[in-house]
């Protein structure tokens, strides 16, 4: 049984000597949550660093300061990502069970095998997730195509190909950006306006031509023949390009010629 | 670079390099280094070539710069190794291209914040051998990612006469069921 | 087939080959000529392999077969060459990968169940895109959820043979976790 459950819990035991307040390093103020949710994969990878790095004592762990730092964050979660904070809670739970079942002494004569320690779980599920933590970090280290190392390969002789390359229909282009935006309208909280293709087509081209050479005048990209319609068009692509920092327009003079070219030259 | 001499730099470097090398690019290999000088590499290219005089593949120099190539004579051992059926692209590779030709001109990048998933460099090769689309600038962000755009070929092999006849996938939003479902099981993450 | 020998048409396949080439590919190499037997073939290649010893690439065989590879230490030079840094995956998606290679077949409620926290779909979508996971069969419980395994490319792109080549993290583990059980016991006495 556990002897030293009223007043004073030591936090962790360090080398021997009992530590009563959190290290500062280790206090992690609320408005810091992003940074933890971003930091750690989740409540066991929390846990894991607090007993890892921190010596942390789990079974000494003060359970009930740990709660009250989870409670702290709810309000906060729930302004954000509450899926994750579910996660936080259940594991702030099941910490808060670990404790009371600490404090109730146990029924005499009860099998000790009967009930399992809920300790012991924890434990057990701490270590599971560990050795999935280094799995990855094997892997990660692990030499990776394109990353540590090559394929080395030579050009081809000219083969009459047998194999035709795979047909695409339209329709089924159409298809796959319907239903990317679909999906990505339903995911992203903002949303984005975008040109009209005729604007973007001009884009493209006026980049094509940059790329040819260095720099053109505007009158270039302008063509008579293209009409009223035509001349916007390309007036719009070229103030997209130019927001975009895509281009840049240069003029030497009030009046004189006005050049478009490329944002930089070392192309 | 003392350890490894500057021919076994350019001969794994000629390797692993999809498209011709030229002079400058060998010249940065070496980054932030003292660069061999044209006279040096060119020395080091003249010998490698001799060390592969008869092997399968040969060091030549072509209109980009210098490559390894695949013997001629063994073209008819490699016809063997074609498929008749011609494959299909995957899911991947066609949204990809549908963000390419509808929100041209676009980075990679750009196509991963709508796709939630990072390109594949290799959907990318695919579509650019296919033709279908080219890089036509580099953005002036950091990184300079490459602006891709459709090609004039991808307008013929799909029929078109101009992107603005690239039918509206804004009308197919509203969709079927089966979008709907992949739709909530999006949003529940 | 006698003009050029069985080493060379070997190389120049190789060299061809952006996939590792199995030795069944090898064979079909010959078409309708008579192929060389498997003994024949690795044969050839070991000496092949030989011949590169000192140079810049090199002949390694992963799970998928045989390919040349440019050797590790050119690395550095190559990184020089581009802008774009090569692809980084997050923790998530590298504990959801090491979950699939060292427990698959796994479902992602298995994964989830073990990580303390769910699994976005776009996750697994990524490791999919990536050729490095796929659907092996459905688990004959509640829902059918999908069984995930590692790919032969996964084994591929990680330059190894087969899962067994994969480092055990077990061994890593096995001392704090006798810790930690030890004083658990000497708590409750």
């Amino acid at each position: 049984m556990i002897t030293h459950v009223q007043g004073e819990l030591p936090l962790a035991v360090v080398e021997g000597s009992p530590l009563t307040q959190l290290p500062e390093d280790l206090y992690i103020p609320p408005d810091a949550l992003e940074v933890i949710l971003d930091a750690f994969e989740g409540p066991l990878d929390l846990l894991l660093y607090l007993i890892r790095r921190q010596n942390l004592d789990i079974v000494q762990i003060n359970v009930a300061e740990i709660t009250r730092q989870y409670m702290g964050y709810i309000s906060l979660l729930e302004a954000m990502r509450f899926e994750l904070a579910a996660e936080y809670l259940v594991m702030a739970a099941m910490l808060a069970e670990i404790k009371s079942r600490a404090l109730l002494p146990r029924p005499v004569g009860a099998d000790e095998d009967e009930e399992e320690d809920p300790r012991a779980e924890l434990i057990r599920r701490l270590l599971e997730y560990e050795k999935v933590k280094m799995s990855a970090e094997i892997l990660d280290e692990l030499p990776r195509i394109d990353r540590d190392f090559r394929v080395a390969e030579a050009q081809k002789p000219e083969i009459d190909e047998r194999t035709a390359p795979p047909v695409v229909d339209l329709s089924e282009l159409v298809l796959a950006f319907g239903e990317l935006l679909a999906r990505a309208r339903l995911s992203s909280a903002h949303q984005i306006e975008w040109e009209p293709l005729s604007t973007r087509q001009r884009m493209s081209e006026v980049l094509m031509k940059l790329r040819d050479r260095a720099e053109l005048t505007l009158s270039d990209l302008f063509s008579a023949d293209e009409g009223k319609a035509g001349v916007v068009v390309s007036f719009l692509a070229i103030l997209e390009l130019v927001r975009e920092g895509l281009c840049a327009l240069i003029q030497a003079a009030p009046g004189s010629q006005i050049y478009i070219r490329r944002a930089s030259q070392d192309v | 670079m003392s350890d490894i001499d500057l021919k076994r730099i350019l001969e794994g470097a000629l390797f692993a390099s999809r498209e011709p090398m030229s002079i400058y690019q060998m010249k940065k290999l070496f980054g932030d280094q003292k660069a061999p000088t044209e006279g040096m590499l060119r020395e080091a290219l003249m010998s490698l070539a001799e060390e592969y005089q008869d092997r399968a593949v040969t060091l030549v120099e072509v209109a980009g710069g210098f490559r390894f190539q695949v013997i001629d004579a063994l073209a008819p051992y490699l016809l063997n190794l074609t498929d008749e059926k011609p494959g299909k692209y995957s899911r991947a590779t066609l949204e990809t291209l549908a963000m390419i030709a509808y929100r041209q001109p676009v980075t990679r990048g750009e196509i991963e914040a709508v796709r939630g998933v990072a390109v594949n460099t290799q959907i990318i090769r695919t579509l650019e051998e296919r033709g279908w689309i080219t890089v036509v600038g580099h953005k002036e962000v950091p990184g300079r990612p490459a602006l891709l755009a459709t090609t004039t070929q991808f307008l013929n092999d799909f029929g078109l006469k101009s992107l603005e006849e690239l039918p509206n996938a804004e009308d197919l939003v509203a969709a079927p069921a089966d979008d709907l479902l992949d739709q909530l099981d999006n949003q529940s993450e």
